[in-house]
């Protein structure tokens, strides 16, 4: 058994739901799916306290961008918190229709660019695409006068 | 719509038009002040130096219709007017990606060293006629309408004829 | 000033060989080249802008508009994926958990993909140059033009 | 082996010889570092070029000789496979005489080692040798041979820069010789006038000031329709024509039936741009001729050529900086190889057979009684021979005929039908599947000889690595036959034979190991010593008896198979940047094949809508001969009513016709009827 009781609390209203600690987690403890349009994020039962695995290493509270994560001591007796998941709703690309990140994430890039680049709130705007459609959007604009040039 | 319009055989490479413009988007508008200031007024003209013909060419931006850059720019940084298609930058907007640059068959879109962004011809919106041209002494650069430019050569030309007839007459 | 990578696109010839010349140097091809509509060919990669949004929005210290522009530290890297979904050109990538981008061949005089490119395409130079370059080639056939109007004449008939 | 790291190096691939350096780290193949100082490719490398390493580094590489057995391949010593080798030839030889013997040569592999093989061919007492440039090149040695006196290209690829008119017919250089790009770029910067002519739309057709899609088969006519117009419109070089060639006459008789507007009805080409084309090619100060298999592979391929050369000749394009005729070939050492005789009707350095002087001076020179008087079989004679079994024991050295030949299916009914196959290569390709015996052979990268590009460059390679195994070079493998079938050979390595082809082959007198190993090799022809070569040919005469270049008319013959109500597509194949050519070593490249995977097959969307077809369908085509599955590829690259399919993939060549060029004996590989229908 670990000396320390501290667990690991994940923030609901902070996560934005981007995987940086399932990466983090270098015992892989903390996984995610996507179905459809949902992406969950799983943290185990107890992780911390009670888990056999974490070493407390604390690498997935320093991973996230939002500090959502948390090292606490529980309020009294160790209660046995059940398998922690949050779920997150997807935005589809606007161009292909693939789920590709959740509407936190993008609200959250969005944000931070229009503090450096004031951008207009909506409508016509890469974040609303997928990155591979962003590559295509971006290619097809830059031979479009060259297409034109060849079809003369 | 009136366009800046080159003539290179008339064209000395005085380099009027580059400092001309430089002046106008400066803050002082003003030259000998316009030097002084930080920074540094840029000019969004390129007199282009031949030098296998020892002539000089103005550059500026064509305003192209559905012109690249403004297809590129991720931003909308470069933006083009529907109706005068004259294309302007705002550099707030401005990521300094220079796919603009990289498109421009004229390479007039430049960049401002301090900002980190484009820099281009907007046809001097508070002037009726652009510094550039106001500025060039043999009227290489004038700003008038495609078809009007036409009706200009032909005068000329006729003249040139007809003063080639009087030589001949005397 | 920092350079990036550019591509005359009237002379690509979609031989991708800018990818597999970057795939070999880097394990991963940092650019893509795709042909549009069977008439162009346009290779993307980092455009290293000057106000680099993966920048922007990266939480950590990783990626950072410095003196000699974009720098990356792959270390700081904790894999968010912000940059992806900030980056305008899909070019930032996820591999391996962290983030990986063009850094232009590192150690190497031109980056590989500038090197090997067949139809000299593309090029690897300061924004600043890009539009000098241009402008002078495009003088001097505005000049040969008016040198000789009638430019596929230049023999006589015998 | 000299240690040299980076080592300079030649890629293997197609014909430009491009340079560039190997990286070595414990004796691997570890890097490629570019050769910006190289007069070719300028540090440049295509696709290929650039992945060459996985090739070196393929565990696939054949390391031992196999021996075929009733329980599969068995790993032999190398003393064993000669011996039986040399066994079944000798075997043939004495039950069936010589001409029951089969050589075919590789223009993969060097000058000294094509030499050695048809010399060892020879000295046997058959003139069956031959090599692949049977099935890309054959008719520009027959059709530049008649015309100019000699079938090479007449001017380097840098020319290219300074020609003011550049007219490219059959060619897709951006594709399959890309750094001709660069060049042909150069000369835009400069202004010059840039004309494809392609059934197909290109990443070539886009460098193009004028591009004509013409109806697959119809070159000559467009051909003779240009030189109409050249001719009634006065654009004639009247003083060329007069002091430098022989037959105006005829041809102007024979041009006057080729009107813009027949001619356009025929190649499906509008006459404005017929006469357009003639007009920028015959007014340009310098204009060159590039084409390639899109003008050799048809059964009027020498007639194709031809008409390439009369129409440079009456503009008197030809014989200066810029203008010239530039047949780009295909494989690295094609043009090394046909000098070197691994040619059925050619002794080295294109003596004809037959020609009783021709083969006096071989014998001399090789101290043979008597060498064979009849013209040998061609490649693709010798498959149908052996499918008779005329042929009873091949040797083929780094070729894969399955795929690179016609009617796939008829080569391996061949194949089964020897009594003995022998094949050296660097991987068990198709062909080598069929073999009795297979020797491991090695790489580019792993032996020194010369190699002869395209623009007739002979440079030297040096090794940079050891072969895998128990690989041995061709030229070492080749020296230990010799012994074992009693051959005297005296030499000791490629610097030593080489020695002797200059003595064989005129153009190559002044060549040797040292002279080669400087400054990018030498441009043939090199007659002597003191010669620094030749970059461009025919500057004051033509290598013809009286110096004048021959004006042959020709006329437009439609292709051997036209598509009709039972095959209603018209079938062509060729290549693509990603592959090269049969495959066996592009199609070992991972991140080749992550790009291209699997045999496509472009046809226009309108005949797709019709068919109900869509992108990435399976479909299956069939021919007269056979049927290849495809994914459909729907593109408006080919024109309606037409299909493409790259060769690089077995199953192409299942549907291709083996109707040949009279002759150059060369297939028709870009014309066949076809049907489709999803899978």
């Amino acid at each position: 058994m670990k000396e320390s009781t501290r667990m690991l609390v994940p923030e609901e209203e902070k996560c934005i739901g981007c995987r940086a600690c399932t990466s983090a987690c270098p015992e892989k403890l903390i996984t995610f799916s996507e179905e459809g349009n949902m992406r969950s994020i799983s943290f185990p039962a107890n992780c911390g306290t009670g888990c056999e695995l974490c070493e407390l290493c604390e690498l997935c509270a320093l991973a996230c961008p939002e500090n959502a994560i948390s090292f606490i001591f529980p309020e009294g007796e160790s209660e046995n918190v059940e398998k922690q998941t949050l779920d997150f709703e997807l935005v589809s690309c606007q161009k292909c229709g693939t789920p590709f990140a959740t509407i936190r994430e993008l609200e959250k890039v969005r944000t931070a660019i229009s503090e450096k680049v004031p951008l207009p709130p909506k409508g016509d705007f890469w974040v609303e695409l997928c990155p591979g459609c962003r590559q295509e959007v971006f290619r097809e604009r830059q031979a479009e006068a060259l297409i034109r040039e060849r079809t003369v | 719509m009136k366009e800046v319009m080159v003539r290179p055989e008339r064209c000395m490479g005085c380099r009027s038009c580059e400092i001309a413009c430089a002046v106008e988007h400066s803050e002082s508008k003003d030259l000998f002040a316009a030097v002084m200031e930080k920074p540094t007024p840029q000019k969004r003209i390129y007199v282009e130096y031949v030098p296998e013909y020892n002539a000089a060419i103005p550059m500026t931006c064509r305003h192209c219709e559905e012109a690249p850059c403004t297809t590129v720019c991720p931003t909308k940084a470069l933006k083009q007017d529907e109706i005068t298609r004259v294309v302007t930058h705002n550099s707030d907007l401005c990521i300094g990606c220079w796919t603009c640059s990289m498109v421009c068959n004229y390479g007039v879109i430049g960049r401002q060293k301090e900002a980190r962004v484009a820099v281009k011809c907007n046809l001097c919106p508070n002037r009726d006629i652009p510094a550039c041209v106001e500025a060039c002494p043999t009227n290489a650069l004038v700003f008038i309408e495609v078809k009007k430019l036409a009706g200009v050569k032909r005068t000329e030309a006729a003249l040139k004829l007809a003063r080639g007839m009087q030589g001949k007459a005397l | 000033m920092p350079k990036a990578v550019y591509a005359d696109l009237s002379r690509c010839i979609a031989c991708h060989a800018c990818e597999l010349a970057c795939e070999r140097e880097n394990e991963n091809s940092r650019i893509s080249l795709q042909v549009v509509r069977d008439l162009a060919a346009v290779p993307v990669s980092c455009r290293q802008c000057e106000t680099p949004l993966c920048a922007v929005v990266c939480p950590g210290e990783a990626l950072n508009y410095g003196d000699s522009g974009l720098e990356y530290d792959s270390e700081k890297c904790t894999g968010c994926r912000l940059c992806v979904l900030a980056c305008p050109f899909g070019t930032a990538e996820l591999r391996a958990g962290v983030m990986e981008r063009c850094d232009l061949c590192q150690g190497k005089e031109t980056p590989a993909c500038v090197a090997t490119c067949p139809a000299g395409a593309l090029f690897c130079a300061e924004a600043e140059s890009i539009g000098g370059n241009i402008r002078a080639r495009r003088a001097e056939r505005i000049k040969k033009a008016l040198a000789s109007p009638a430019s596929a004449g230049r023999r006589v008939n015998r | 082996m000299e240690e040299k790291n980076p080592q300079p190096t030649i890629c293997p691939y197609c014909s430009l010889g491009c340079g560039f350096y190997l990286k070595l780290e414990a004796g691997k193949a570890a890097g490629i570092r570019y050769m910006p100082e190289h007069p070719v490719n300028e540090g440049s490398l295509c696709p290929k070029g650039n992945t060459v390493l996985e090739v070196l580094n393929h565990p696939d590489r054949l390391k031992y000789p196999l021996k075929k057995t009733e329980t599969g391949w068995e790993r032999i010593e190398w003393e064993e496979a000669l011996d039986l080798a040399a066994a079944k030839l000798k075997g043939s030889l004495e039950e069936y005489g010589p001409d029951s013997l089969a050589f075919l040569g590789s223009a993969k592999c060097s000058n000294e080692e094509n030499y050695i093989f048809q010399k060892i061919a020879r000295l046997l007492g058959t003139n069956n040798v031959d090599n692949c440039a049977r099935l890309c090149h054959a008719s520009t040695l027959t059709g530049l041979g008649k015309t100019l006196g000699t079938g090479a290209m007449t001017n380097p690829i840098s020319d290219l820069a300074c020609s003011e008119c550049i007219f490219v017919i059959g060619s897709n250089f951006a594709e399959n010789h890309p750094a001709v790009s660069r060049r042909v770029l150069e000369a835009k910067e400069k202004g010059a006038f840039v004309i494809v002519a392609d059934p197909r739309m290109t990443p070539t057709s886009w460098l193009a000031d004028l591009s004509l899609r013409l109806v697959p088969g119809t070159d000559v006519a467009l051909l003779n329709g240009m030189m109409h117009v050249i001719v009634s419109e006065g654009l004639v070089d009247r003083e060329f024509a007069r002091e430098r060639t022989k037959g105006f006459a005829e041809l102007e008789n024979v041009l006057q039936r080729y009107d813009p507007e027949t001619v356009s009805r025929i190649t499906g080409i509008p006459s404005a741009e017929i006469i357009k084309a003639a007009r920028a090619y015959a007014r340009a100060g310098t204009a060159a001729i590039v084409y390639s298999m899109g003008i050799t592979q048809h059964i009027s391929g020498t007639d194709n050529v031809t008409a390439c050369a009369d129409l440079a000749l009456i503009c008197g394009h030809i014989g200066k900086k810029g203008a010239g005729i530039l047949p780009l070939r295909g494989q690295n050492n094609v043009q090394g190889a046909c000098d070197m005789g691994a040619l059925s009707e050619f002794f080295p350095g294109y003596g004809k057979v037959g020609d009783p002087e021709a083969a006096g001076r071989m014998q001399a020179l090789w101290g043979a009684k008597k060498l064979p008087e009849s013209p040998g079989l061609t490649a693709t004679e010798i498959v149908g021979a052996a499918g008779k079994g005329k042929i009873k024991t091949l040797y083929v050295m780094g070729e894969d005929l399955v795929n690179s030949h016609p009617d796939s299916s008829r080569v391996k009914q061949a194949l089964e039908n020897l009594d003995f196959l022998v094949v050296q290569d660097i991987f068990m390709n198709d062909t080598a599947e069929y073999a009795d015996l297979v020797l491991p052979a090695a790489s580019f990268a792993e032996k020194e000889g010369s190699f002869t590009s395209t623009e007739r460059r002979v440079q030297w390679l040096e090794p940079a690595l050891m072969p895998p195994g128990e690989a041995r070079a061709d030229l070492e493998i080749l020296f230990r036959l010799a012994e074992k079938l009693g051959l005297d050979f005296p030499y000791r390595d490629a610097g030593e034979v080489l020695e002797e082809i200059s003595a064989a082959v005129p153009a190559y007198g002044g060549i040797a190991k040292e002279r080669l190993k400087k400054d990018f090799g030498l441009i043939w022809p090199c007659p002597d010593a003191g010669h620094t070569g030749t970059p461009v040919l025919h500057t004051d005469s033509f290598m013809t008896p009286d110096g004048l270049a021959r004006l042959v008319p020709v006329e437009h013959r439609s292709p051997a198979e036209t598509p009709g109500p039972d095959y209603p597509f018209l079938l062509t194949t060729g290549r693509t940047v990603l592959h090269y050519n049969a495959g066996s070593m592009s199609r070992r490249c991972k991140s080749l094949l992550k790009r291209e995977a699997e045999l496509y097959v472009e046809i226009h969307p309108a005949d797709a809508r019709t068919m109900e077809i869509r992108e990435g369908n399976k479909l299956v085509l069939e021919s007269r001969r056979g049927s290849t599955k495809a994914t459909a590829r729907l593109t408006e690259r080919v024109s309606p009513g037409v299909l493409f399919l790259p060769f690089h993939f077995p199953g192409t060549n299942v549907l291709t016709a083996d109707a040949l060029d009279r002759e150059a004996k060369i297939p028709e590989f870009k014309v066949s009827a076809c049907r489709i229908r999803r899978g």
